[in-house]
């Protein structure tokens, strides 16, 4: 794995309640910069965490409200651009035109989605130690904090139920 | 060209007359035409070097048309009446030529033609996609005024003759549009 | 006049090659020109690139002689029409005529003079060798050993091979027609003692009776008798005529008909006889002078006595009898319909009966003596071929006839050549006569030749060669000078003309003197031709019974054995007599009847056919004391349960790709014996085994029953007048309260008002299509025009299974009634695309390639076709059709134009390539080109002025093409006729295409 | 809080986060012998169908069994067909998901690689069957010189958009499912495979924050998906019930294509899991209640088809449009009865069985059944576009269709190319879920929960 993350102490656990509680006590003690790794999403985690709702909710908004939009100029344009009438239909049809609209609503709003997701993880990333068993069955916390700080976090890791600790440098 | 120049004592004066061609299609390109007057066609020219298709006879648009200003119709004599500009029969180059110009190489071999009652295969310069119509009697009599040229270019200073404007549907439809006639599909199609 | 000018053939391909460009692909644009441009040498008179010469001649695909208008461009020919100057055909012309141009370009054209060599192997040769060879045979032959066999050449080429073989010493010329008029002639002999075919003026007679003459089809002069039934027929301003029609089958003209009245095969005359008997009994009309001369033959003939044997009541015989009288009427009779061995009593009896209902002189005319077949005769083939087996032909010509195939196989004229010295065949295609020739010496094509026809007494049509010859080929006429001028001594002499042109004008100068025209030969000359010959009226003749009348014989109806069918062989009102067969045109055009292309059939009715446990495409052996022959059934109401029918046509050894192999000879079931008239039977005893094989038969045709939909309506007279317009269909429609009309309106307006953007704005033509179907006969000739028209290839048989025809106007046939006691009807209505105004097929085109014009066609844009098929599905008519192959590409097996067919390809349209649709566009190349015309004169376009091509050939002026737009157009009138209706209304597609119905003019106790 | 350690709350059968790792780690193991004999058999299958579109390519739609009137046949049918097989996996990745049904975890990977390729495979069909193929782009309102766009009205352009919208989409939401797997698989991987899915892990640790997006972005794909599977099909339908068809133009298509739809897709996930969890051995993962749980909803979507089979015939007597009797006539009784009694059977009688709790849960039994169900949705489509085709408003225009050799290739190969690609993902990417299954079972705690 990379090293450019800064240096702290990296933490496994087995449970999900110490883990958690490891974090709470991590936060109230200051500790901001705290990464925790998670085979799956947990909610007691997320609440220890503590973060707002994702903003990715927004751009599936604003990605679908594009598409309709599009969906409805593009199809009035185009027909208007060159008029040909077929089957007696008025040039402009809305109501076919909805189907493509509402396609495109779909398509952008999932584009969008999508971009979302990859622009606020990776404004949000976060630099820290990792190890492959956070993605299998353990849980991950990593403390980023200077050599004089070190100490006190392992102290609490360790006593809040990590089934290792380990400094990262 | 190159390979030819090792042959320079008896290409020399090729090299000469391609330059000049090429400086006078130039010049004419910028709309002098009072050059033309004054300029004197040389014939043994290597056409490969001109934009446009190899003729079999290095017929100059810019000599007939440009220096002597003979109108269009005079050749290409179905334009005003007929869906097709027609091509001039050879007895019709043969109207002139009977006298005019007898030294020229080129002449001689429109003579030859003649005189063996072969008809000259030209090579089509202005390809229009076999699903489309395109009537030259609308054209040439349309009330917008369009000239010729307006098609095919600066046809009175070209030596050899090339595809001006694309010819593409785009083409068309720009100018239909500008003009306000019909866009509908079946006026070319059908 | 095409004038060559020292153009040698070679060069003027070449010229043609780069002209044509309408021969050009649709495949992608491609900006490397590589393709030449070739201009002419000489500039030909009257010819511009890019506009249409029309050049007036004479169609000699049959005996009828109408006059054709040739549209050439660019130096070919790439149409013919009907010249509206000839007084036979009025601008009208039947599938045959169209398809000549087939025949001209056909790519199995013998290309040069040819000889057989010792190898039995044909050899070309040069035309000086091939008269040197002929000048030697005859100077080796006295003229009783020379023998020359024509087709029907009214007209100076046969007074050129008369005159040149008297002046060889030689007897006259055999004529042989296989469909000759014998039986018709002997009738005129023995009723009138006049050797002549009257003319029947069908448009003068308000009810007409036909016993078994196909006169809308192939009898004398069908194109002509089209108009004229369609004038005395159809439907107009609350009456029409009426047609009943005797025939034990119910050919095409009887699907016209208003009553079809099937006798017992051969007792057509009886009837004929009952019927004059009530006339005459009666007194109905004013006793005729001579009629005392059959008396004695009508007494024997009451409709009681008669009925038994014909079949038929005796009711209906006396019931006929009158309505025969009470309007102005013509019975015609004779045609292969009627052609057994007794036909020359059937005429007979039908002359009697027009001549005691006083017919003669006003509806059939004598006089004007139809020349269709000349004085064609089997018996003198027969004798001539007897001759040549004998060994009594040194030197046999043959000459626009194909006996080799056109007679009863049993006549066996290719085996007779054999022993003949050396025959010289002028045929244009490999036939099989030409096959069985030592010399074949290519005729020009019609259209390449000087040369004249009278299709009747003062009329007399010239010929003029159109094109330069396409191959090697020369007139026959130049070819017998040619003879001459090197036999040299007498013969030479006799002949003063250097060309047969020049022999031709020395008897037009004779013409012109003979009518008294006293101009410059050059004037009245210039004008013939421009004119497409000089017509006039010959001076009736008239004509009462003659002595030999009371010859007459009643039939002898013949007692065939019990199980026996009797079969009746007709010509194919393509095919003809098989003449038609390399004609890809003809051999696809639908049969008007069964609808089958490209193959022989036997046809049976299903009743007769379920007792013999004999399914559609079964294929059966027919058998009769002439022959064999293998062919699938197809059932068929319109038979008598006794009867079988089979085209003829097909089935030749020899022809071309086209015709070869194709199909069974039905001449090999007719029987050699001559008959009392002269000619052959049409009619035998005959057998059917059932092989047990199986075919799937090249129909175009899906089901033959409308299934109650009203596609093809009709309503009876009776109704009519009435105040009833027509058929209720589709009744499950409720009636629609005012108020929600007025707002579907109002809807229907608001949507209107968002279409008229950009090109669609302002005041527009809509461009629709009247027909007629009281006047349409179903003969298929718009078919044949627009297959020539717009480029459509032909598919083959093997396609047409697959029901990939092309043919972007078909004629629909549809069956009512013949189940349960109720009489049989056909009904036929022309399906083209019927240009909606809401069309379902143009939103479904995901690229806009089928979308509504501005002037209300539904344009089919074949370059942006991508080939989804939507519109087709979504196409209720389904008048779309899809190129399944490249039928334009010369690389495909699937080439439909092969060298030099292409040249007949209208380089106005575009040739469509694989994977798109195409369409019916109401011939939109010639509305654009009228369009031109009148924008470049500065002025409207008038109505009548744009003639589709289906609308101009239709003999019967079914069809009516205008601006519905403009309340002054004829279609505009007819649109609102009271018989108008659209084929599937209910459907809101809003057609282009007006039908007016079927009127059914019915006796009150059919009513 | 009590300290003594317990042995772990989850019950024994069900696995530990580890085991569920290791088992579907162990599933992208060194192929087997019948696995390259299978990809030998479908790439010679899919040989065969590429040499008979070229085929066709080179000489016309002619090669091709088309009888006009009926100018679509197989290729349509087959469209249709794989359109339908599409939208089981959706439903059951997104809208199960919607609904938190825990049961879809262990199979929803399967579903959704399948709707994934099945619409890669129902994409070619438009292609193969249009006239001039290399033309096809012209469906697409791009700008061109000929400065002319495309029918928005035509169903074919709804197609377009609704099909490459459901592509795009339901790849972007297997992708976004794949990402935690792939990070999990990345870790038990060497070699190439291990720079594979460094890659295509996009660089995932289970970051709070990347589960803080990752959790909203996938509710709102699944949101989205929800929506577009049930347009997708509706669309599809449109294609039919737009025109004036009879036979076609019908209300009721839409909700009868996509309970369609559904119910093939089932059939077919069905179908695909019985040898694969065979063949992986993840039997611990799918269950006997996983297959009940499908066969109910194969039962739930055969009644409704059976619903609107009866509808159908319903509505055209009842319409009293003549057209559409006569059109529903010929289906039962027509030439194609066979076609239609297929249908019927496979479709409308055969599912009853699963009102068996013995069928439902007999694997073996449902095997056979979702093979059945499978040809005759197949057959329902052929029904509803070949039939109805052939026997349109002019009876003088009525045809009779049958498929070429062409045709058949070209469907043969269509299921070559699905199972190449279906092959191919299943031994590279995890074909359950690492992360759902997991999720599904409590993480370990060390007090119980409530102290």
């Amino acid at each position: 794995m990379n090293k450019t993350h800064p240096g702290g102490i990296l933490a496994a656990y087995q449970h999900v309640d110490a883990a958690a509680a490891a974090i709470k006590a991590l936060k109230a003690k200051g500790y901001r910069d705290v990464t925790v790794y998670t085979p799956v999403p947990n909610v007691e985690i997320a609440q220890a965490v503590g973060h707002k709702v994702s903003p990715v909710r927004l751009w599936t908004l604003l990605g679908g409200l594009l598409g309709c939009a599009s969906g409805f100029a593009l199809t009035l344009w185009m027909s208007y651009d060159w008029p040909l009438v077929v089957g007696g239909k008025p040039v402009g049809s809305v109501i076919p035109y909805v189907v493509i609209a509402f396609e495109l609503t779909i398509l952008f709003g999932a584009g969008a989605t999508i971009l979302g997701l990859l622009f606020h993880s990776w404004r949000t990333r976060q630099a820290g130690a990792y190890d492959g068993r956070f993605t299998d069955d353990q849980i991950g916390i990593f403390v980023a904090c200077p050599v004089e700080r070190r100490p006190a976090v392992e102290e609490l890791l360790r006593h809040s139920g990590a089934v290792e600790v380990r400094v990262e440098t | 060209m190159k390979k030819r120049a090792s042959l320079l004592a008896a290409t020399l004066g090729l090299v000469a007359v391609a330059i000049l061609s090429l400086v006078t299609s130039r010049g004419s390109a910028q709309g002098a035409a009072s050059q033309m007057s004054g300029f004197k066609a040389p014939v043994d020219v290597d056409t490969t070097g001109l934009p446009g298709p190899v003729q079999p006879i290095f017929y100059r648009h810019d000599v007939h048309a440009g220096e002597f200003e003979m109108d269009c119709r005079y050749c290409h004599f179905a334009a005003e009446v007929s869906p097709s500009a027609g091509l001039p029969t050879v007895s019709t180059c043969m109207g002139c030529h009977i006298i005019a110009g007898a030294a020229n190489p080129e002449v001689q071999k429109l003579r030859d033609y003649w005189n063996e009652r072969r008809p000259i295969e030209w090579v089509e310069v202005h390809r229009l996609a076999p699903f489309v119509r395109f009537p030259h009697h609308r054209h040439v009599n349309s009330d917008k005024e369009l000239e010729c040229q307006d098609c095919h270019g600066p046809i009175q200073e070209m030596p050899q003759v090339y595809q001006y404007a694309s010819l593409k549907m785009g083409w068309c439809i720009t100018c239909h549009e500008q003009e306000e006639a019909s866009t509908d599909c079946t006026v070319c199609h059908y | 006049m095409a004038n060559g000018d020292g153009m040698n053939r070679r060069r003027f391909l070449k010229v043609l090659g780069a002209a044509g460009g309408g021969a050009a692909a649709l495949s992608g644009c491609s900006g490397d020109a590589t393709d030449k441009l070739i201009p002419y040498l000489v500039p030909p008179d009257n010819q511009i690139p890019g506009i249409a010469t029309w050049y007036a001649s004479t169609c000699r695909e049959c005996p009828a002689g109408c006059g054709v208008h040739a549209r050439v461009r660019e130096g070919r020919v790439v149409k013919v029409e009907g010249n509206p100057e000839s007084p036979v055909n009025r601008g009208r012309l039947c599938a045959r005529g169209l398809a000549s141009l087939q025949g001209l370009y056909n790519p199995d054209r013998i290309r040069g003079p040819m000889a057989k060599g010792a190898s039995g192997e044909f050899e070309p040769i040069s035309w000086d060798d091939a008269i040197a060879r002929i000048t030697e045979r005859l100077q080796g032959a006295t003229g009783d050993l020379i023998r020359f066999v024509t087709g029907n050449e009214a007209g100076t080429f046969d007074r050129l091979v008369t005159e040149w073989l008297r002046a060889l010493g030689a007897a006259d010329p055999v004529v042989y027609e296989p469909f000759g008029y014998e039986a018709l002639r002997h009738a005129s002999r023995q009723v009138f003692g006049v050797d002549q075919l009257p003319r029947y003026d069908f448009g003068a007679a308000r009810y007409v009776i036909s016993f078994g003459a196909d006169f809308l089809e192939t009898w004398l002069s069908p194109v002509e008798h089209a108009r004229g039934f369609a004038e005395g027929h159809g439907y107009r301003d609350g009456s029409m005529g009426r047609y009943v029609h005797v025939e034990p089958r119910m050919s095409m003209t009887g699907m016209s008909a208003d009553e079809w009245i099937a006798p017992r095969p051969g007792s057509e005359a009886l009837l004929a006889l009952g019927m004059a008997h009530v006339i005459v009994t009666e007194r109905l009309v004013p006793r005729q002078p001579d009629t005392f001369r059959v008396e004695q033959l009508l007494d024997a003939h009451a409709p009681a006595d008669v009925a038994e044997r014909t079949g038929i009541a005796a009711a209906t015989i006396e019931r006929l009898a009158r309505e025969f009288v009470a309007e102005p009427s013509v019975a015609a009779a004779g045609g292969v319909g009627a052609q057994h061995e007794q036909a020359h009593v059937t005429a007979a009896a039908v002359n009697v009966l027009n001549y005691v209902a006083g017919n003669i002189g006003r509806t059939v005319l004598y006089g004007a003596d139809l020349n269709p077949a000349g004085p064609s005769s089997y018996a003198e083939l027969g004798s001539l071929v007897r001759a040549m087996r004998n060994g009594g032909v040194g030197v046999l010509f043959v000459h626009g006839v194909n006996p080799a195939h056109a007679a009863p196989a049993g006549t066996d004229f290719a085996g007779a050549m054999e022993r003949v010295g050396f025959s010289v065949s002028f045929s244009r295609f490999w036939d099989e006569t030409a096959m069985h020739a030592d010399l074949v010496l290519p005729d020009h094509d019609p259209l390449e030749q000087w040369n004249d026809f009278e299709p009747r007494a003062g009329a007399y049509a010239l010929q003029q060669p159109v094109m330069q010859p396409v191959f090697d080929t020369r007139q026959s006429g130049d070819v017998l000078l040619a003879v001459a001028r090197q036999a040299g001594g007498t013969i030479a002499a006799r002949f003063t003309a250097e060309t047969y042109k020049d022999y031709l004008q020395q008897g037009w100068q004779r013409l012109q003197r003979q009518l008294g025209d006293f101009r410059p030969f050059d004037a009245f000359w210039t004008e013939a031709l421009q004119r497409g010959g000089v017509w006039r009226d010959a001076p009736a003749r008239a004509v009462r019974l003659a002595r030999t009348v009371t010859d007459l014989q009643e039939p002898a109806t013949r007692s065939a054995p019990l199980d026996a069918l009797t079969l009746i062989a007709y010509p194919s009102s393509a095919l003809y007599d098989g003449r038609g067969a390399n004609r890809p045109w003809l051999q696809e055009l639908p049969d008007p009847v069964t609808k089958m292309t490209w193959s022989t059939w036997v046809e049976i009715h299903p009743e007769t056919a379920a007792a013999r446990g004999i399914r559609e495409g079964d294929i059966l052996e027919v058998t009769t004391s002439a022959g064999t022959v293998e062919a699938p059934a197809y059932l068929y109401p319109g038979l008598r349960r006794d009867v079988i029918a089979m085209p003829l046509g097909q089935g030749h050894t020899a022809f071309g790709r086209y015709a070869e192999g194709r199909g069974a000879n039905v001449y090999a079931l007719l029987s050699t014996d001559v008959t009392d008239f002269g000619g052959f039977s049409h009619y035998a005893a005959s057998t059917l085994r059932h092989t047990g094989r199986h075919e799937y038969l090249a129909k175009t045709e899906g089901k033959s029953r409308q299934m109650g939909r009203g596609i093809a309506q009709a309503v009876t007279l009776a109704a009519l007048q009435h105040g009833e317009h027509g058929e209720e269909h589709g009744g499950h429609a409720a009636p629609v309260p005012e108020h929600v009309e007025q707002l579907l309106d109002e809807v229907q307006e608001a949507q209107d008002a968002d279409t008229r953007y950009g090109d669609y704005a302002g005041d527009l033509p809509r461009w629709a299509l009247a027909v007629d179907l009281s006047k349409c006969t179903g003969c298929s000739a718009c078919v044949t025009a627009c297959h020539s028209e717009n480029n459509i290839p032909t598919v083959g048989p093997d396609l047409v299974r697959r029901g990939r025809e092309m043919a972007w106007i078909r004629i629909e046939r549809y069956f009512e009634g013949g189940e349960d006691g109720e009489p049989l009807e056909a009904r036929v209505l022309p399906m083209m695309c019927q240009q909606c105004g809401h069309a379902p097929c143009e939103p479904v085109c995901p690229v806009f390639a089928a979308y509504s014009t501005p002037d209300g066609l539904n344009g089919q844009v074949y370059n942006r076709c991508v080939g989804t098929r939507y519109c087709s599905n979504n196409c209720p008519y389904k008048v779309r059709y899809f190129n399944w192959f490249d039928h334009q590409n010369p690389a495909d097996p699937a080439f439909s134009f092969p060298d030099p067919l292409h040249w007949l390809l209208n380089p106005d349209v575009t040739v469509r390539s694989k994977g798109v649709m195409e369409k019916c566009t109401f011939c939109v190349q010639r509305i654009r080109g009228k369009q031109h015309d009148a924008k470049l004169a500065g002025r409207e376009l008038e109505d009548g002025e744009i003639l589709t091509a289906c609308q101009q050939t239709c003999p019967s002026d079914a069809i009516v093409f205008g601006d519905l737009n403009d309340p002054s157009s004829r279609v505009h009138q007819l649109s609102r006729d009271e018989r108008g209706y659209s084929v599937l209304g209910d459907l809101n597609t809003r057609p282009g295409v007006t039908y007016l119905r079927k009127v059914r003019n019915l006796t009150v106790d059919e009513a | 809080m009590a300290t003594i350690a317990e042995p772990q709350r989850t019950a024994p059968q069900q696995p530990t986060y580890h085991e569920i790792t290791r088992d579907v780690v162990a599933t992208l193991g060194r192929p087997s012998r019948t696995y390259f004999v299978l990809l030998a058999v479908v790439l010679v299958v899919l040989a065969l169908g590429a040499f008979a579109l070229l085929w066709q390519i080179r000489w016309g739609l002619g090669v091709a069994g088309y009888t006009p009137p009926v100018l679509w046949g197989v290729y349509i049918t087959t469209f249709v067909f794989w359109v339908g097989i599409a939208h089981s996996g959706t439903l059951i990745s997104a809208i199960l998901y919607l609904f938190r049904s825990a049961w879809r975890t262990s199979v929803y990977r399967t579903a959704e690689v399948m709707t994934v390729f099945a619409v890669l495979t129902a994409g070619l069909f438009p292609l193969i069957h249009v006239g001039r193929i290399w033309y096809a782009y012209w469906l697409f309102p791009y700008p061109n010189q000929r400065q002319l766009w495309v029918n928005f009205k035509s169903p074919l352009l709804w197609d377009v958009f609704a099909v490459s919208t459901y592509l795009t989409v339901s790849t972007l939401f297997l992708i976004v499912g794949l990402v935690p797997d792939v990070a999990a698989v990345r870790e038990k991987a060497t070699g190439w495979r291990r720079k594979l899915y460094e890659v295509t892990s996009l660089g995932w640790r289970g970051t709070d924050q990347q589960w803080r997006h990752y959790i909203r972005a996938y509710l709102y794909l699944a949101a989205l998906a929800t929506p577009l599977v049930l347009s997708v099909h509706s669309v599809v339908s449109w294609d039919f019930a737009m025109s004036i068809v009879p036979g076609w133009h019908a209300t009721i298509f839409a909700p009868y294509f996509v309970a369609g739809a559904i119910y093939s897709g089932v059939a077919m996930v069905v179908t695909l899991l019985v040898p694969l969890r065979k063949v992986f051995k993840v039997e611990r993962y799918i269950t006997v209640d996983h297959f009940e749980n499908l066969s109910k909803l194969l039962l739930l979507t055969g009644l409704i088809v059976g619903y609107a089979y009866a509808v159908e015939y319903f509505i055209a007597w009842y319409s009293g449009n003549p057209f559409e009797q006569a059109s529903f006539y010929n289906r039962a009784f027509g030439e194609y009865w066979w076609a239609t009694w297929t249908m019927i059977i496979c479709n409308g009688f055969l599912p009853l069985l699963l009102f068996f709790r013995k069928v439902r849960r007999s694997i073996p039994a449902l095997f056979v059944l979702s093979l059945f169900v499978n040809l005759g949705m197949w057959f329902e489509r052929f029904v509803i576009i070949v039939v109805s085709l052939s026997f349109e408003y002019e009876p003088y225009a009525m045809g009779h269709y049958t498929p070429t050799w062409v045709e058949w290739s070209i469907l043969a190969g269509s299921f070559a190319w699905f199972f190449l690609w279906f092959l191919l993902f299943a031994k590279n990417f995890p074909m359950v879920s690492i992360t759902e299954v997991k999720e599904i079972i409590p993480m370990p705690r060390k007090a119980r929960p409530g102290t």
